[in-house]
């Protein structure tokens, strides 16, 4: 049967998609941020491809000489460092960890957040009372602290940051997907879909989930740029992975060097990266909002 | 309105206890010693041993535990592992500091937000509400220290306005917070550190602040004002902003807790003596006590603001006051 | 009726930008509303009823634009005044209105007393103290206690806060009174209640009211003049008596046939076939025609003009000669799905 | 055997005490009886109307009756078996049986579900039937509710009028070829114009399809036009019930009177009488065990607020009211329409 | 704990000084495995991590590829220093005035049982001079021993020593003059405090310092900058001089009568900061409290006393179990005169059970300088003492911690700030030293930057490997880049600057690879297709 067969999981979920980026199209702002993720995007998987050197190698100028603190030319785009690293090629690979950092904490925060907003939202009663005292014990954590504190103990690791983020970041997506899925909850084609006889699970994946989608979306790009910028923080503080390179960190280098009022340069590129890229995604963000909160949409 | 705050009440402490417990947890979980950065490698074992005893860690971990809770309920919060001071003294004088900074920065935030959040409504799809926009995006993805370092570049470094750093001018230690309030030095310090924070956290209750005005504008009661003949100004601060006012209250104490985490950002760069330093520098250098102390402080500090945010919602809403006695 | 109208409103039309391109939610209306009298207007979802008010009111939102060859008040003219002038002189003090949802009209954040002594004081120079004795003074009028006065709106029941919006609309004795659903959403014995109390004020106030409501039945107990709008254009208006007894349009027809009566239990009720227009783009014809089991050619290419039919009795149909013919056809259910 | 029966179906909702007032000051914890001791009868091939205003406990009767509530005491009887102690597998036969047609076209439908799926999901969820055996019996259902399923199948809800939802509410509902339907409120949120279509609709699948139904509104001029038998209910109680036309044209409860009384009437030289009831309707917070009608009824002496008249005997021909007082009224009445 | 500890430590030791029979047994012709370079993470030494990733570059050249990881200071002295578990790593050894002494560069880091020798390196030669050194009283005699020892170091590659930074200080010359720098100190030491005059303002010398003041207690004190903080405050019998000698302080004379016992003379009226005199008791009582609190820096030179009595009104005299030359700089010079009549309370009267817990807030010693107040993590005040013997000419110090080298440097530009004491950037001392009225330097220091390799272990059992790896380290470079030229090349040891001690018969090696893999072929190693380095076979 031909309905039958449009009504497949997976095409419709092809649709839901192409309806979400309809949306993130429709709005400017959102068009242009999407677009410069996608470029970043890019660049952090072909990142070892795309590096001319190696980030942790000196480079010499054309003369011989040994390239400290060049501003932007052909031959080092983005200038060296004082020990003559190539600052283009610290950008390209930072691009990377800075995306493994954002997706693999803004996937699992938000896959955690969402379950829990959508379990005690939808229960209620002890769990959701449990789930929620636990949620306002986090927000009672000061988040940055907590990942410099976790950090210290535990080490310098790149494990460690994801870890220490998406311990604490969940809490926001889970508050406001709770506070949705109530509010869905208490829409009557739930009650319908009770009557018809679907089970509670079934009722949470299949007809509340697709409702909280969109704020799911919203508050999954949210944590990536949170991540991200929290990831920047910390490495500028000292308490980021020394061992890979991400943008914060090598803004650490700029200030332990000292030289930050001579290398414009070395503060301005992966300055721009991260505003960039968490501009890009908050536009993204912004976009969706329309869709999480229809009341904007029709304005 | 009692009953909800005592319940409140009930709740902050409760979660002061949890964090407490949490805490306790991870610093004994910790690996590596933390007697080591006392411990000069050189040391003999006995040494070491007596200095562990000293800062009482080879005790039972369940005897630990009481001894922490008793001991931070008598504020007893331990001793630096690096200077022996009281870790309540150190606190309390980083406190003030901190708070100092905080109020003048959430005083810039929520003043400048709220203001041009309305503006930005009014004028809606102006040029003053787009850019507002773009700008305020902007400010929200750069990392404070970003801008900080920016201000400090060339407000600081290149034209001279501003002090490098710090609270007040070396060797000048002011007698307690008035004296402090009373020199100019400390005012042009408190500048940018004030502006690098503002302006990270400005874009939240601005966006929050328009985009509620602008839903409240299309409420029912906003026509009836309309109706009535009242004046734009009116309708707008009146009417809309008071009510467009409790969503940004409500994501007030969200914003606090994101607060904390730029204030200690913003304390490391510009040298600010408050908790927010003390705390990098005390993880940085392993002592562990001072940096269980001021995490905890730090975490009081939000769930202390956490709570007068409810309350003040509580107090603008008048709606929460009722159903939270089961009348509604 | 030989009295001067104290509204007057000539071919007053309103028309929305979308994304999707130009609604046209109120076409060429025209209606008159004498001295203390209530004038009604029926219609359904969609119908334009309240994108009339907010154009009378000026509460159009951004994308609205209306423009009519004549808005007059007892003489005065309000197309023409400035938005300062209408706001101060006009508003309230000489148009009220008592809202659609007075759950949500009323200031969460506000005491109810607040709310109506803001509105006496913003059009009078009345002390604090004076205003209060008048909003006494009004909730005694609509039934309500009068230290209900300082309690907030989610305090209030929904009949208890429609009583307050009629108590606040009454608050500067205005000349119009314009009701939009006042009684949409309450329970029986509370609609009847408020309809009685809206009586009862009218027997002692000059104001004119003009009632707007989906509801056939309350309408037609309220009302002295019917007025019936489907499409954003008005299809019949009549006396109300005239209106029930002959009426003349197809919708007109349909409508009354399709709502029950607790009287007649019996009665084959008849429903109308299809959806309300989209009112999107410039319309060609007659709104109804693709509902219409009468219509004609003619009602596709050409729209209709209104027709007189002796004492203020207008019909918007090209058909209204065949009006007996049709009111006898249009009780039955067949007549209206033959077709389909 | 009736289809279903209720039998003194009672249910209550604790209201929520402040902590700190339950335990300093003493208070106890009150409760809200929103139905109370409610006995009925449903036949097969049968329309019962539950009428009542808002609070009335109609919409707590539909959800006891349809499982999603569970009554505080009481019996729910489908087919003379207890709901209450249906194991799993009763329970999806029981999903199965009853069906519910809820108030809000709009909103009872998932904005994420397109109109197949939305129909497919009960059988789906169950598993009643095939995949394919599902497709076809949610084509021929769309058919019949007049909705044709090529065109609309594919759609959203948000692309839909009122009037095509609510017609996909009921296929939803009636694709799983229930025995009894509960109905609640179904027109209330629909144009005049288009409500007479859904209701015959409706009647007309009660007739092919064999399924009995209770059918919830506050409107009574709707219920006296599909219902065999009404009961009124007022605060959780019944206060009467009977054939239709016999409850509108000689309603005997005081509350019937005055709420028959309000209802208005479309046509301008019709005048009604006027209600003879005081007051507001309150809360059934810990209401006193009497008659809940006692407070606002012109009528009541002290045994109505001591004790109520539980309406037990529900035969389909009989037209009770629970009215201690019942001879007082009639007569006063007569009185009023002779003058 | 220790047992296991102990066990397992002998345990390495015996198998590994079994198999360094047979050299590479059982690794015959394979590949050289990869290794671990460990240094301390750049938020605690910019240095360190820069000069492991020109070393790690570097050993590609001999096709050996190993790893850098910088880790957390604390994890890295834990792996060292605890668990033995590493492969080499990077240590800067600090020029502390106590190490101008050679015991700690020799005897602590490389004899068998030296406290610092965790790298396993056992040499019997090197045992022998050491242990011989530390009982040798005449300086010459000690001298020689101190200089085969270096030359058998060097040649054996025991350590590789990167380079010799200086200490890079700037100062603002407009406003400071009579500074006086110290070997390992530069214009941070003591002799600065106290000659330096301030031209304007209010005389007091505003000292940046980018590690924040930990202690203020001269019993737990451990530290060097609670040193040198506190030997402002204390008076110390004696102090190490400008160039490294012994210059008499309270004490105006200590006498080794034999080499077992010693004879103190105190200055006469000296007083504390509250105006109680000094006296013999209070030196008495300062070596009693520290050996019965076991003051971890002291305790184990005063387990070396056998007997310290009062001998006249200023005089006392010290026996001691067994000659021991390293006491006049690692003890004498260090330890701090504690007032009795406050001390004598401590800790039972300030409510806390250990004196290393007392925080000592209020410190009140005899010293150049009052102590003012400390502003914990921002700053440290004293004035000066005017009744002090070697009164300080200015008005006294305000240490300032900043947040990182850049802030010191700014706010020694914008002129809020006089001096650096430890050690700025070297990069930013260039810098500084362009601007008016700063100068930026480099002042000797016999500190260094050690390569250290665990003995234990693979091919660092093997000398040939060691002295190849020696010739890998780019110096020059390191030298050149890293340390913006304010250091020397590091051969011995014990640095050129320290001039008595120091073998100037020992040149550094220069990195020369080519050198380095001829050496390597002559050992046996080669390499594979793919220029692997693989053992001998």
């Amino acid at each position: 049967m031909s309905l039958a067969e449009k009504s497949s999981g997976f095409r419709s979920f092809l649709r839901t998609l192409r309806e979400h980026y309809r949306i993130v199209h429709s709005n400017p702002l959102g068009r242009i941020g999407f677009w410069i993720v996608i470029f970043f995007l890019v660049i952090a998987i072909l990142a070892p491809w795309l590096a001319p050197h190696d980030p942790w190698e000196m480079q010499y100028d054309k003369d011989g000489n040994f390239a400290s603190l060049q501003p932007p030319s052909w031959k080092f785009p983005a200038g060296t460092t004082h020990l003559g690293y190539d600052l283009f090629s610290q950008l390209i690979l930072a691009t990377r960890t800075t995306f493994i950092i954002g997706a693999v904490s803004g996937i699992i925060s938000i896959l955690i957040g969402a379950n829990i907003g959508l379990f005690a939202g939808f229960y209620g009663g002890k769990l959701d009372e449990i789930l929620m005292r636990f949620t306002d014990i986090l927000y009672g954590m000061p988040f940055l602290p907590f990942v410099i504190v976790l950090i210290a103990l535990f080490g310098r690791k790149l494990e460690f940051v994801i870890l220490a983020i998406v311990l604490i970041i969940w809490r926001t997506s889970a508050r406001v997907i709770r506070a949705q899925t109530i509010a869905i909850k208490q829409r009557q084609f739930i009650t319908a879909a009770r009557a018809r006889g679907c089970s509670n699970l079934r009722i949470i994946y299949r007809h509340i989930l697709p409702n909280v989608l969109p704020l799911l979306l919203l508050y999954a790009s949210f944590n990536i740029a949170w991540s991200i910028i929290t990831e920047a923080s910390a490495s500028f503080l000292g308490f980021g992975d020394g061992n890979t390179i991400s943008w914060g960190g090598m803004l650490y280098e700029l200030w332990l060097s000292g030289k930050t009022r001579v290398a414009w340069w070395w503060f301005a590129s992966p300055s721009l990266c991260i505003i960039l890229l968490v501009t890009s995604l908050v536009f993204v963000s912004r976009a969706y909002e329309e869709v999480a909160n229809p009341r904007l949409r029709k304005r | 309105m009692l009953e909800y705050v005592i319940r409140r009440l009930i709740y902050m402490l409760i979660t002061i206890f949890a964090v407490a417990s949490i805490l306790f947890v991870v610093f004994r979980l910790l690996p590596g010693e933390a007697t080591l950065q006392v411990i000069s490698p050189a040391m003999d074992d006995a040494v070491q041993d007596r200095m562990k005893a000293a800062f009482g860690l080879d005790k039972p971990l369940w005897q630990q535990y009481f001894i922490y809770l008793k001991n931070l309920v008598s504020l007893e919060w331990g001793r630096s592992f690096v200077s022996a001071q009281r870790v309540i003294d150190i606190l309390q004088y980083r406190f003030w500091n901190t708070l100092l900074l905080m109020a003048s920065g959430m005083c810039m935030t929520l003043v400048l937000g709220i203001g041009f959040g309305i503006i930005m409504a009014w004028k809606r799809n102006s040029s003053i509400d787009i850019g507002g926009t773009i700008a305020g995006l902007v400010f929200q993805a750069a990392p404070p220290f970003v801008t900080g370092l920016l201000l400090l570049m060339i407000l600081s470094y290149r034209l001279g306005l501003f002090p490098t750093g710090g609270m007040y001018p070396a060797g000048q230690r002011p007698d307690g917070v008035l004296a402090l309030l009373m020199m100019p030095a400390f005012w042009e310090r408190i500048v940018l550190p004030t502006i690098t924070v503002g302006l990270y956290y400005i874009t939240t209750p601005m966006l929050i602040m328009r985009d509620n005005m602008l839903e409240v504008l299309g409420s029912d009661y906003i026509e009836l004002a309309k109706a009535k003949g009242l004046k734009p100004s009116v309708v707008m601060f009146k009417h809309a902003a008071r009510n467009a006012l409790l969503g940004v209250v409500t994501l007030a104490s969200i914003m606090v807790g994101f607060a904390i985490g730029g204030q200690v950002v913003v304390e490391s760069l510009f040298s600010w003596p408050g908790m927010g330093q003390l705390m990098v520098e005390s993880a940085a250098s392993h002592d562990y006590p001072v940096a269980q102390g001021t995490f905890l402080m730090l975490a009081i500090l939000v769930i202390g603001l956490n709570f007068l945010t409810d309350v003040w919602y509580c107090y603008l809403d008048p709606r929460i006051k009722i159903s939270s006695t089961g009348l509604a | 009726m030989s009295q001067s109208p104290r509204l007057e409103v000539r071919n007053l039309s309103v028309r929305y930008q979308t994304r999707g391109g130009e609604v046209h939610a109120v076409n060429q209306v025209s209606f008159d509303v004498f001295p203390n009298e209530v004038f009604g207007i029926a219609g359904e979802s969609g119908c334009g009823k309240s994108t009339l008010i907010r154009a009378l009111m000026r509460l159009l939102p951004e994308n609205g634009v209306s423009d009519a060859d004549l808005i007059q008040y007892e003489g005065q003219s309000l197309d023409r005044m400035s938005e300062k002038k209408f706001r101060e002189q006009v508003l309230w003090s000489k148009i009220a209105l008592v809202p659609q949802s007075a759950m949500n009209s009323l200031n969460p954040v506000y005491r109810v007393g607040d709310q109506i002594i803001e509105a006496i004081r913003n059009h009078t120079s009345q002390e604090k103290h004076e205003a209060r004795s008048r909003v006494e003074e009004l909730f005694d009028v609509v039934g309500l206690e009068s230290d209900l006065m300082d309690s907030y709106p989610h305090e209030f029941s929904g009949g208890m806060r429609q009583r307050a919006m009629i108590a606040m609309s009454l608050a500067l004795d205005p000349g119009l009174i314009i009701m939009d659903e006042p009684t949409t959403g309450l329970d029986v014995l509370v609609q009847e209640r408020i309809l009685r109390r809206i009586r009862e004020i009218r027997s002692h106030i000059a104001s004119s009211i003009i009632l707007i409501t989906h509801d056939i039945a309350v309408i037609a107990e309220m009302s002295d003049r019917i007025a019936v709008m489907y499409g954003g254009r008005i299809m019949e208006q009549a006396q109300s008596e005239d209106l029930f007894d002959t009426p003349c349009h197809p919708y007109t027809l349909g409508l009354k046939n399709a709502f029950p009566s607790i009287q007649k239990l019996g009665q084959e009720l008849v429903s109308i076939p299809g959806s309300p227009p989209s009112l999107l783009g410039k319309q060609t014809g007659c709104p109804f025609e693709a509902r219409c089991p009468f219509s004609i050619d003619q009602c596709v290419t050409e729209i209709p003009k209104i027709e007189s039919l002796g004492k203020n009795h207008e019909v918007f149909c090209f058909r209204n000669t065949d009006a007996p013919q049709m009111r006898e056809q249009a009780t039955s259910m067949s007549t209206w799905h033959s077709s389909n | 055997m009736a289809l279903l029966e209720l039998k003194d179906v009672t249910r209550h909702y604790e209201v929520k005490t402040g902590l700190i007032d339950r335990v300093f000051r003493g208070k106890p914890i009150r409760k809200i009886k929103a139905v109370e001791s409610l006995n009925m009868v449903l036949n097969e091939n049968e329309v019962v109307g539950i009428a009542g205003e808002s609070g009335c406990g109609k919409s707590t009767t539909c959800m006891i009756i349809a499982g999603l509530l569970q009554p505080s005491s009481g019996e729910v009887l489908y087919q003379g078996k207890r709901v209450d102690q249906f194991n799993t597998q009763d329970q999806r036969w029981y999903r199965h049986q009853v069906q519910m047609i809820f108030q809000d076209p709009y909103e009872s439908l998932n904005p994420r579900f397109r109109i197949f799926d939305t129909v497919a999901e009960g059988p789906r969820a169950l598993r009643l039937w095939p995949e394919s055996e599902i497709a076809s019996k949610v084509e021929s259902m769309l058919g019949s509710v007049g909705l044709e399923p090529g065109k609309y199948g594919d759609r959203y809800p948000h692309e839909l009028s009122g009037g095509e939802r609510q017609r996909v509410v009921i296929a939803s509902a009636l694709v799983m070829e229930p025995r009894m339907v509960i109905a609640d409120e179904p027109l209330s949120m629909l144009d005049v114009s288009i409500r007479a279509g859904i209701l015959e609709l409706l009647k007309d699948l009660a007739k092919k399809r064999h399924f009995s139904c209770l059918y919830v509104s506050h409107d009574l001029s709707i219920l006296g036009h599909i219902a065999d038998r009404l009961m009124i209910m007022y605060l959780g109680q019944a206060v009467e019930i009977g054939p239709t036309t016999e409850v509108i044209q000689k309603p005997q409860h005081p509350y019937t009177k005055a709420l028959i009384s309000a209802v208005p009437v479309p046509d301008p030289r019709i005048k009604r009488g006027i209600p003879k009831i005081s007051g507001d309707i309150t809360r059934p917070i810990d209401p006193p065990p009497g008659c809940r009608f006692t407070p606002r009824c012109p009528y009541a002496n002290h045994t109505c607020s001591e004790n109520f008249l539980k309406l037990d005997s529900v035969q389909k021909t009989n037209h009770l009211a629970a009215c201690h007082r019942l001879d007082v009224v009639s007569h006063e009445s007569e009185m009023t329409s002779m003058v | 704990m220790k047992r296991r500890e102990f066990i397992k430590r002998s345990g390495i030791v015996i198998g590994a000084s079994a198999a360094s029979f047979l050299p590479n047994v059982g690794f015959a012709g394979k590949r050289v495995e990869s290794m671990k370079l460990l240094t301390a993470n750049a938020s605690f030494d910019p240095v360190r991590p820069e000069m492991g990733r020109l070393i790690t570059n570097a050993c590609k050249g001999i096709g050996w590829d190993i790893e850098l990881a910088a880790e957390d200071y604390n994890l890295g002295i834990q792996k060292v220093f605890k668990e033995f578990d590493f492969d080499m790593f990077i240590v800067r050894w600090t020029g502390r005035a106590n190490r101008v002494d050679p015991e700690t560069f020799t005897r602590m880091m490389f004899h068998e049982k030296g406290n610092y020798n965790k790298w396993g390196y056992n040499n019997a030669t090197v045992n022998a001079l050491t242990d011989a050194q530390q009982v040798e009283m005449d300086v010459q005699k000690r001298r020689r021993l101190i200089q085969d020892t270096q030359r058998i170091l060097f040649e054996d590659a025991a350590a590789s020593p990167i380079v010799h930074p200086s200490m890079t200080n700037a100062y603002r010359e407009d406003r400071l003059s009579g500074l006086v720098p110290q070997l390992g100190e530069g214009i941070g030491s003591l002799w600065t405090d106290l000659n330096v005059s301030v031209n304007s303002g209010d005389g007091y010398v505003r000292t940046g310092q980018t590690s924040p003041l930990k202690n203020l207690n001269p019993v737990a004190v451990h530290d060097s900058n609670e040193f040198k903080e506190l030997r402002m405050i204390y008076d110390r019998l004696i102090q190490v001089g400008p160039d490294g000698s012994i210059v008499p302080w309270a004490a105006t004379s200590i006498n080794a009568v034999d080499s077992t016992t010693v004879d103190i003379t105190l200055r006469n009226g000296m007083k504390f900061h509250d105006g109680k005199p000094v006296t013999v008791e209070d030196v008495k009582f300062t070596f009693d409290y520290c050996l019965k609190w076991k003051a971890p820096f002291f305790v184990s030179s005063l387990e070396k006393f056998e007997s310290v009595s009062i001998t006249g009104s200023n005089t006392m005299r010290i026996k001691l179990v067994k000659p021991h030359a390293p006491l006049m700089i690692n003890f004498f010079a260090q330890i701090f005169i504690l007032p009795k009549h406050i001390w004598q309370d401590i800790p039972e009267k300030v409510d806390v059970d250990d004196v290393l817990n007392f925080a000592n807030e209020n410190p009140i010693g005899s010293g150049p300088f009052r102590f003012d107040y400390w502003d914990r993590g921002k700053e440290l005040k004293v004035s000066a003492n005017k009744d002090h013997f070697h009164a300080p000419k200015c008005a006294g110090i305000i240490r300032i911690a900043y947040g990182s080298h850049d802030a010191m440097a700014a706010a020694i530009e914008a002129g809020e700030c006089d001096r650096t004491r430890y050690i700025l950037k070297p990069s930013l001392v260039q810098d500084l030293n362009k601007i008016n009225g700063i100068v930026g330097k480099g002042y000797a220091s016999h500190g260094w930057y050690g390569f250290m390799f665990n003995h234990l272990r693979g091919p660092f059992k093997d000398r040939a490997f060691r002295t190849a790896l020696d010739m890998v380290v780019p110096r020059d470079v390191i030298r050149e880049v890293v340390m913006s030229g304010y250091a020397t090349n590091g051969g011995s040891t014990i640095a050129p600057a320290n001039e008595f001690w120091h073998n100037s018969s020992i040149k550094s090696r220069q990195h020369n690879i080519k050198k380095a893999r001829e050496i390597l072929q002559q050992a046996g190693y080669s390499w594979d297709g793919s220029d692997k380095l693989l053992y001998p076979s």
